[in-house]
């Protein structure tokens, strides 16, 4: 049991890691998914530790939460795909047309 | 402990043997099935009616050339098979053959993976089936799968809404996750002769589920991504060999796990069949039987309707197909779920 | 026990499809002709790469499934309380704000032209 | 106990193949299958509710958008030759490792008191009966937030709209010109 913490901590390290180095806007999106399954483990601990259930409410409320912001995050790529025809970080640099 | 793996394997032996035992059953079905319809006679030829012919295409399968094209992605390539089969064969590890029997001191459940939410995480495997199709679209690294891939899995994806929304419906009515509840519920008659199946509690629910099963599994009228005319065959374009064969086998299994769902909720399950009662009280071991083959018989009447409207119906067209799936599957699943929902609050508040 | 009976099935469902995959690749013919290998477009020479700009109707349908998909998962909770729920005109309260806001959500779908077909 | 160990190694094994995989559908991928085994960690913990909805929701739904959208989007045709400067490389990754450390150290000081158990009731009904009776404003909210989402969806991408606008613009400065 006590293995899943320094997991939840590795898993929402290795997503801010994968954030950093991604180079396209997909990826990052990608990584920080990894961070929010992270944090969602850890909540789920602490409710068994603590015996606290509403904690197990957090994850639900969390994966809503999650599942919006993907979906508009994704829609926002696929916007500045159609404008800007890259999404590379290194290439959205300019905030004008 | 033995006993424990004894019974595991036991049990997981019995859940992989019937449905691929049963897979060149099924295929003779639908080829003599399709050809009686079409008054021709269908492969008679190998073995006594032809029963040996599905036989004889695993075979060819196994000895065709593993023809390996250079442009796919290899790893995936292989990969996209197996995934298919395996997420097919999931469902199948929450489905329950009998009712759970108490031997050895303990009460033996007759499903591999036994929870309280079962029917939930069956329907959750269920959901993952369009992974399959995807990575071989995009492995295939070829314009025709790419785009049955991307089309196959759009079908599946909405018409899975419209079946969750009567598997809500169904679950709000019994109160239940657990199949073995389920299906007790739905034991007994009315009235002496009508058995009380959810199908009768639940008919528009029914048609929603059994329209979903036949677009999740992509089956005629809805398989539009192999639609040969359009693209040419869609997401297992660049596959040959027993990598067609397997996804054939995933599509085959999947249909079978959703059909037993589908019996689950609105046949009965394993319930006996109305006149089994009589000689089902003899012994534990032949109720049981008795509860196998009543399921079994169920899901065989099951498949034969597949093959039954496979060839009755036309195929739709592809924005025909997505426009009944949004707009007219979803907002049915919705209102008949307000409808329950209010009726039962008001029967008694 | 029950990880444990569905991690064994996990592997022998695997097994399984290696093993056929396997025989496969074992008793298949080997020919090398260069001619099969191309992509397969019924018999034309392949023309441009098979990556291209595919239609957003595929994707709008995707992001809709997911947020019809979550909005219908969690009545599944809803329909389980009900049963023992003490104060069940509290529940159904819940459940006609729920069903409003997602019967907006859906007719602004509808007339939104965002999941018409045809071109 | 060596399942504990098992399945975070597995899941700790696809978050890197999420993070170090060249091709992003190969990501994509590693997503999915680190999702599932966070669900089976789920159901080795005991919540059993939630690892069948993470399987729904997270690996059914998201999953599948992300894939869709590679498939929209096709990267390989980038010559991805951006350079890497090397400084911001290592920077990042010395702060995450720092972060991480910490990170390890606070859960190593109070080990004992994180890992015991005390969760009497672990049952779903107690789980429903809290939600959604303690917890019934924050699960209405929810709905409006999935209408915001579907609302910014379809508009964001739906550009037939802005370019109809522009026409129209156009025509009228011809008209009035």
């Amino acid at each position: 049991m006590s293995i899943y913490y320094y997991l939840s901590a590795f898993l929402f390290c290795l997503g801010l890691l994968g954030i950093t180095f991604k180079k396209d806007l997909i990826s990052m999106l990608l990584c920080l998914e990894l961070m929010l399954g992270g944090v969602a483990l850890l909540f789920i601990l602490f409710s068994k530790a603590t015996g606290f259930i509403d904690a197990q409410l957090m994850v639900i409320f969390m994966m809503i939460i999650s599942a919006c912001e993907v979906a508009i995050g994704l829609s926002l790529i696929i916007a500045l795909y159609r404008k800007k025809q890259t999404i590379y970080t290194n290439d959205i640099k300019i905030l004008t047309e | 402990m033995l006993i424990e793996i004894v019974e595991i394997l036991l049990k997981i032996v019995i859940i992989l043997a019937l449905p691929l035992g049963a897979l060149p059953i099924i295929i003779h079905v639908e080829r003599r099935g399709a050809a009686f319809m079409q008054k021709r006679l269908g492969p008679n030829r190998v073995g006594p009616f032809g029963l040996l012919q599905p036989l004889a295409d695993v075979a060819k399968f196994m000895f065709k050339e593993e023809v390996h094209p250079t442009h796919v992605r290899d790893f995936f390539y292989t990969a996209a098979p197996l995934v298919a089969l395996v997420v097919a064969l999931l469902p199948l590890a929450c489905i329950p053959i009998a009712a759970p029997i108490d031997a050895f001191g303990k009460t033996i459940y007759p499903e591999v993976f036994r929870s309280d939410m079962g029917i939930f995480f069956a329907f959750a495997a269920s959901a993952l089936g369009s992974y399959g199709i995807l990575l071989a679209g995009w492995a295939s690294n070829n314009k025709y799968s790419m785009l049955g891939a991307l089309r196959a899995c759009a079908q599946m994806v909405s018409y899975e809404l419209s079946l969750s929304t009567s598997v809500v419906a169904m679950i709000f009515l019994y109160g239940t996750n657990d199949i073995h509840l389920i299906i007790k519920a739905q034991t007994g008659y009315w009235f002496g002769f009508l058995p009380m199946w959810g199908f009768f509690l639940q008919p528009v629910a029914a048609l929603l589920f059994l329209v979903g099963i036949f677009a999740e599994s992509n089956r005629l009228p809805f398989d539009l991504a192999e639609g040969e005319s359009e693209i040419v065959a869609g997401y297992h374009l660049e596959y040959s060999s027993m990598k067609f064969a397997l996804f054939f086998m995933a599509e085959y299994i999947h249909m079978i796990a959703l059909s037993a769902l589908f019996i689950i909720f609105f046949f009965g399950g394993y319930s006996l069949l109305p006149g089994m009662e009589i000689i089902a009280n003899k012994s534990p071991i032949l109720l049981v039987a008795l509860q196998a083959i009543s399921f079994i018989t169920k899901i065989a009447l099951m498949i034969w309707f597949f093959v039954w409207v496979r060839w009755t119906l036309p195929r739709f067209r592809y924005d025909q197909l997505m426009n009944l799936g949004w707009e007219k599957l979803l907002p049915l699943g919705i209102a008949n779920l307000i409808v329950t929902v209010l009726f039962v609050y008001f029967r008694n508040p | 026990m029950e990880i444990a009976s569905f991690a064994v099935f996990f592997v022998i469902a695997c097994t399984l499809g290696a093993f056929l995959l396997g025989i496969s690749s074992l008793l298949g013919q080997k020919r090398k002709i260069v001619r099969e290998n191309d992509v397969y477009e019924s018999g034309v020479n392949p023309v441009g790469s098979a990556i291209r700009q595919y239609d957003i109707k595929f994707y709008v349908t995707a992001i809709l499934f997911l947020l019809f998909d979550v909005e219908i998962v969690f009545l599944l909770p809803w329909a389980l309380a009900y049963g023992e729920s003490s104060d069940k005109a509290f529940m159904i309260s819940g459940f006609v704000f729920f069903m409003v806001i997602l019967l907006v959500g859906y007719i602004f779908v509808i007339n939104s032209k965002a999941l018409k077909w045809e071109e | 106990m060596s399942v504990d160990i098992f399945l975070s190694l597995l899941t700790a094994a696809f978050a890197l193949m999420v993070v170090f995989s060249k091709k992003t559908v190969v990501a994509a991928f590693a997503l999915l299958m680190t999702l599932l085994t966070i669900a089976i960690i789920y159901f080795q913990v005991g919540t059993v509710f939630l690892s069948a909805v993470q399987v729904l929701v997270n690996a059914g739904a998201i999953a599948i958008l992300f894939v869709f959208v590679m498939m929209l989007i096709n990267l390989e045709q980038f010559p991805n030759n951006r350079e890497k400067n090397k400084m911001k490389l290592i920077i990042t990754s010395f702060t995450v490792l720092v972060i991480m450390g910490v990170l390890a150290l606070v859960i190593n000081n109070n080990i004992e008191m994180l890992s015991v158990e005390n969760l009497t009731d672990n049952s779903m009904k107690a789980l429903f009966d809290k939600l959604f009776t303690a917890y019934y404003l924050p699960f209405e909210l929810a709905t409006m937030l999935l209408l915001a989402a579907i609302v910014a969806c379809i508009v964001i991408t739906s550009h037939e709209k802005h370019e109809k606008h522009e026409k129209e613009e156009l025509l009228e400065t011809e008209k009035n010109r």
